[in-house]
């Protein structure tokens, strides 16, 4: 297997989409021209030509309608939003559009379309640059959302949305684009909505996605030292949640933790938690503890950026505190 | 010698006779404007008995408006509405009948009864919706546009909204981006003078709507929308720059809606007097075209006469086809919600 | 006390907090010449003149930032939302701005600001103006977000709300807007974060808000004829969350269920579930259990309408699986 | 007769003539110019000695924009500016120190370090703050116009923001609200011809921005942005009409940033040469407008020497006082989320 970096194997999923169908195109701010704000389409423009690989005026709602159209007639648009703070702009697109059309014209059109970039801090960019919101997106009915850990898995899941017939929002991370990880030679997909067990363990089933399953990953190793065993599951897909996997770990595990980026309130963390409860309720030995981002908007200065954010020490803390071992 | 010359009576001219016109086509449009206004006015009386329910924007006094526009297309272009949308439907070529099971809610409408007044589709007319939020729509018309154009196929898109809907954002967003990219889409401004109660001199800071382009050098006119030829004659012209160079044009159609906002809003009240309304409605657009076809000799009495009862046959059959028609089963909400 | 229509104690609110404070204004679609699309301003053009009842053209992103900025430098905007289906096109405004502004600043502005408008669906209005999108809102530090389901918790709370320093989003209902209740003659507040006992009982605690509020009560009537109690708590304000009160009623009746309009999918019902599974786990009998709207945009068609939403079966049958009495 | 005649050498009328402007404020101006570029250009060392993180956009090339403009304002004015806000900060009067505390994340920043480079922020300026969403703050602008007509103040209200930014929907949205309302604001886009990497000429449909308010009938010109007397004179009228008349004035200052887009961007590579950057170089705006005080003997070389002096020991106590200051504490974390 190559060793490459994340935002290498997302190019390598848009490039071999493109190759595979002309249909597909990406559009965006600085995609083409600049090689992409993080790099992510990297020679993409000289490969594909600015027919299909087209820099966009900063108009993140006119542009990702634009794409809604073109999806209802055939084309499948990559929209890459800058980051997923600008992609709030085109909110009243992605919701009252893209996620309803099928259902409302009673299924006569679709929207094939994947909505991708970075969401979640990155370092010292402060309050406005720093959300992560995909639980308001996976609220929405009609969406696909997915937030891959891993090259790997990048690459896998991003093919499957790109083929995909629904509206998918895609969520990377900045800090995770150099992020170098195996990916395989040959051509794979990784199916939507199927989570993946990142590491196994029989104490406690942490669950994680995107940035956080590294710290995760290092929580692990932590308590390992301590002799506490953790089972890391990685949904991968948001919405729809692959709960039959997390239900399993946890019915072995007894204990629960969900860490997350984002704020608390109203979390997709939350509803993790309420599929355990609703459905693992007696298998629990301990409430499911939740780490987040503190409730807070992010504060520029990266003393409190730190505390701001989940940690190492942060989700061993809550392991400890659901197994009682403070 | 001067004396002697004999004045000739000249014939005059019929207006639509540099359009390429037939005299079918030219009834055709008089009977879709007459549908329509039949339509709608039955549609009214039923949401009246309840039959249809939630907001119901009714399109009487706009016809010339869709009617003109879309006769000006060809079939394989694309159409987009707003939640004014029946009559833009109609004028498509739609099935009466699906569109009234529609606003009934029946499984047999054009949206299987899931989209309601405000969501007309239908695929097989390339007719791409009506939409509910003000404005958004817009660019969904740039993105036909941009698919026509990235495939190589020479249909044009057309999109109507309101005088209103040009002060939302991505409205503008979206001429930039058809300016820019020089897409071929038409975007066709029903300026009716009111944004539900405001009217347009209270929430633009331009009046003339089609100057709104100016900021995005876009081609850009007004025309009156109460005249269904000079509708046709001006999107015609528009779609075939569009096909040829693939460019977009912004046009403004003064027209003016003789009913309330929605069914629940008044003819006149707060915002315009009766007085308005009559005086308006002396521009109604189905008689005049009438008199000039009558006056031409391409429609008689007698043919009117019998539009009207083929028209309320087939507006009977629709509300009866929608009466008659199953609700949408339990099962179909859980459906298309994804593919 | 008088018994008045909720639009017209919302009109109160108004009429009085701009009888009280002149930096006070209403601004919105149709607020003033036509009276309100809702008739909730009815009056108010009259009254306070077109200085401070403001028309504005069709731009929900530029009349709210407009809103931000006048609250800067003193006003305390009322901003209405014909509808927050609308809202969505203000998002970015009020995440981006209304919401982090203070913070950013390092706490030298404040945003005092009132967001209101109905929320959810009213009656056959299809998917584009039938949301619930509390979930979305709440989720975001620095909002306060308020839902109340009386003429009398209106009255009181969006006084409050004008008078906060922060920014406050108050979402109303198409559908409540012509209901009467009682309301007291003499001027009022209540207080935001303060939650309501609706109905007291001993069996179940239900916890609901808004239009389901009504529901709930209904179902209460119904399940008491089986002799079930159930106790029925509203919080009035989403965010922050009177946790205590539906903290102690849950350690009374052990039982809990959570009713609401929203999709289920990290709602605010899962923040409501999660705050007594975090600090009531031992007192619980069974899952909580949570009635939500379906998880599908809403249909036209009348029939599947009722089917999509919450609606008194739907919490009975939510009460007897909770209390294992189906 | 005529050889006789002689010939007067006329004195040349200073340009700042007519503009009402002491020695002490050219002086000034000048001053604050350099100092921009020089806190600007220590910025940017110690964002390479990762004192300053995230984002960081320069303002070098543009400062005869925000201090031209800005001098032409009154104390009680309001400023808002984007996440390119050094130099607004400098040129509103704010704390160099305060300005480089913030950057460096220090509680003594002028938004207490919760900010950073994109939001400064000083209330007892008048400065609204910068903003990191593009085009977000526009709206605001029209805000505190709409609050002092409100309460009958004369403010006016200034908005910067770049040439990309009128791209964005609320930015249209905005004119249109302030030109229906006729609001005292001044909106000026700082056309730098690129947004990040995106020349001007790719990302809109009008190349000349300015005209984009032709949307709104609203009164607009485009300025010469390296000239900060030709800022501070157009300004200067637009902000005496927006106080008289409260009407707002749309302004497109033709500039050129000499840095990349922020640190982490080249000053040229994908997107424009070397040559360009070189060229455009020649109409700095800070020895063009020294060489014409020179000229004037409004300024000698001394004084710049000692200005220069004087700007370097401001910067350095600047960093000094940054890199001394303490940060935020944690329990902050949990201020200011709500009042
Ligand atoms: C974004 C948004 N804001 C407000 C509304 C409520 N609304 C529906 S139609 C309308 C008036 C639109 O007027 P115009 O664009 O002129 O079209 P017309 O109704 O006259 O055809 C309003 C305010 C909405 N549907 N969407
Ligand atoms: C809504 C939004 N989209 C994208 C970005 C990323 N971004 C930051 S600055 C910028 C370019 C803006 O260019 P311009 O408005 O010309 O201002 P300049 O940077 O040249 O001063 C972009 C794309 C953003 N901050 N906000
Ligand atoms: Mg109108
Ligand atoms: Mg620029």
């Amino acid at each position: 297997m190559a060793i490459i970096q994340f935002r290498e194997a997302l190019n390598q999923a848009m490039c071999e989409e493109m190759d595979r169908d002309p249909n597909v195109f990406l559009m965006g701010e600085e995609v083409a021209q600049y090689q992409g704000a993080y790099k992510v389409s990297q020679g993409m423009l000289q490969r594909f030509g600015e027919k299909r690989v087209i820099d966009t005026p900063i108009t993140e709602a006119g542009f990702a309608g634009l794409g809604i159209g073109a999806a209802m007639v055939g084309l499948r648009p990559i929209i890459e939003m800058m980051t997923w703070n600008f992609g709030i702009l085109a909110f009243d697109q992605i919701f009252n559009n893209a996620a309803k059309i099928r259902y409302m014209s009673g299924g006569q059109f679709k929207v094939p379309m994947v909505v991708r970039g970075p969401s979640g801090a990155a370092h010292a960019l402060g309050a406005q640059h720093s959300q992560s919101i995909e639980s308001m997106v996976a609220h929405v009915p009609g969406l696909i959302v997915i937030a891959p850990s891993t090259p790997a898995d990048g690459k896998g899941l991003l093919k499957s949305a790109i083929r995909d017939d629904n509206t998918v929002i895609f969520m990377e991370s900045e800090m995770m684009y150099g992020q170098k990880g195996e990916v395989p030679e040959e051509e794979y997909v990784i199916p939507i909505g199927v989570g993946d067990i990142k590491r196994i363990g029989k104490d406690v089933t942490i669950v994680a996605w995107s940035k956080m399953l590294h710290v995760v990953l290092t929580a692990a190793d932590e308590l390992m030292k301590e002799g506490i065993e953790a089972e890391v599951i990685d949904p991968r897909t948001i919405r729809p949640l692959d709960e039959g996997l997390i239900l399993s770990s946890v019915k072995k595990t007894n204990h629960c933790v969900v860490v997350e980026e984002a704020w608390p309130f109203a979390s997709v963390g939350k509803e993790v938690a309420h599929r355990v409860y609703s459905k693992a309720f007696d298998y629990l030995d301990a409430p499911i503890e939740h780490v987040n981002g503190e409730d807070v908007p992010m504060p520029y200065a990266t003393n409190l950026e730190k505390l701001m954010l989940p940690n190492v020490s942060k989700v061993v803390a809550a392991v400890k505190k659901s197994l009682n071992r403070l | 010698m001067a004396e002697t010359r004999t004045v000739v009576k000249q014939a005059k001219k019929p207006r639509w006779a540099n359009l390429d016109l037939s005299n079918a086509k030219l009834i055709d449009m008089y009977r879709q404007m007459l549908l329509i206004r039949r339509f709608e006015e039955r549609a009214a009386q039923e949401y009246g008995k309840s039959k249809i329910g939630g907001f119901c924007h009714l399109y009487i006094g706009q016809e010339a408006v869709g009617v003109g526009a879309i006769a000006a297309l060809r079939k394989d272009d694309y159409i987009f509405s707003s939640y004014r949308d029946h009559g833009h439907a109609l004028a498509a070529g739609m099935d009466p009948n699906g569109i009234m099971a529609e606003l009934f809610g029946k499984f047999t409408g054009c949206s299987k009864g899931m989209g309601g007044s405000m969501h007309m589709f239908d695929a097989s007319k390339n007719f791409m919706g009506g939409y509910g939020i003000v404005g958004g729509h817009v660019p969904l018309a740039s993105g036909t546009a941009f698919a026509s154009k990235y495939t190589g196929k020479d249909s044009v898109t057309i999109c109507f909204f309101g005088e209103a809907a040009a002060n939302q954002g991505v409205f503008h967003e979206t001429l930039n981006l058809a300016a820019l990219w020089k897409l071929p889409v038409i975007f066709i401004c029903e300026n009716n003078r009111y944004g539900m109660g405001t009217a347009v001199e209270r929430a633009s800071a331009v009046w003339d709507i089609y100057q709104k382009a100016s900021a995005y050098d876009m081609d850009r006119l007004a025309v009156d929308g109460m005249d269904v030829l000079e509708m046709y004659r001006v999107i015609k012209r528009a779609a075939d720059r569009a096909r040829k160079n693939s460019s977009p044009t912004m046009i403004e159609a003064r027209t003016y809606r003789f009913r309330g906002h929605s069914m629940s809003d008044p003819i006149h009240g707060h915002y315009r007097t009766k007085e308005e309304v009559e005086e308006q409605k002396k521009s109604d657009p189905i008689p005049g075209f009438a008199a000039e076809l009558l006056a031409a000799g391409v429609l008689t009495q007698a043919m009117i006469d019998q539009m009207e009862l083929e028209i309320k046959n087939i507006v009977n059959e629709a509300v009866d086809f929608a009466d008659h028609s199953p609700e949408p089963p339990a099962e179909f909400l859980f459906e298309n919600v994804y593919v």
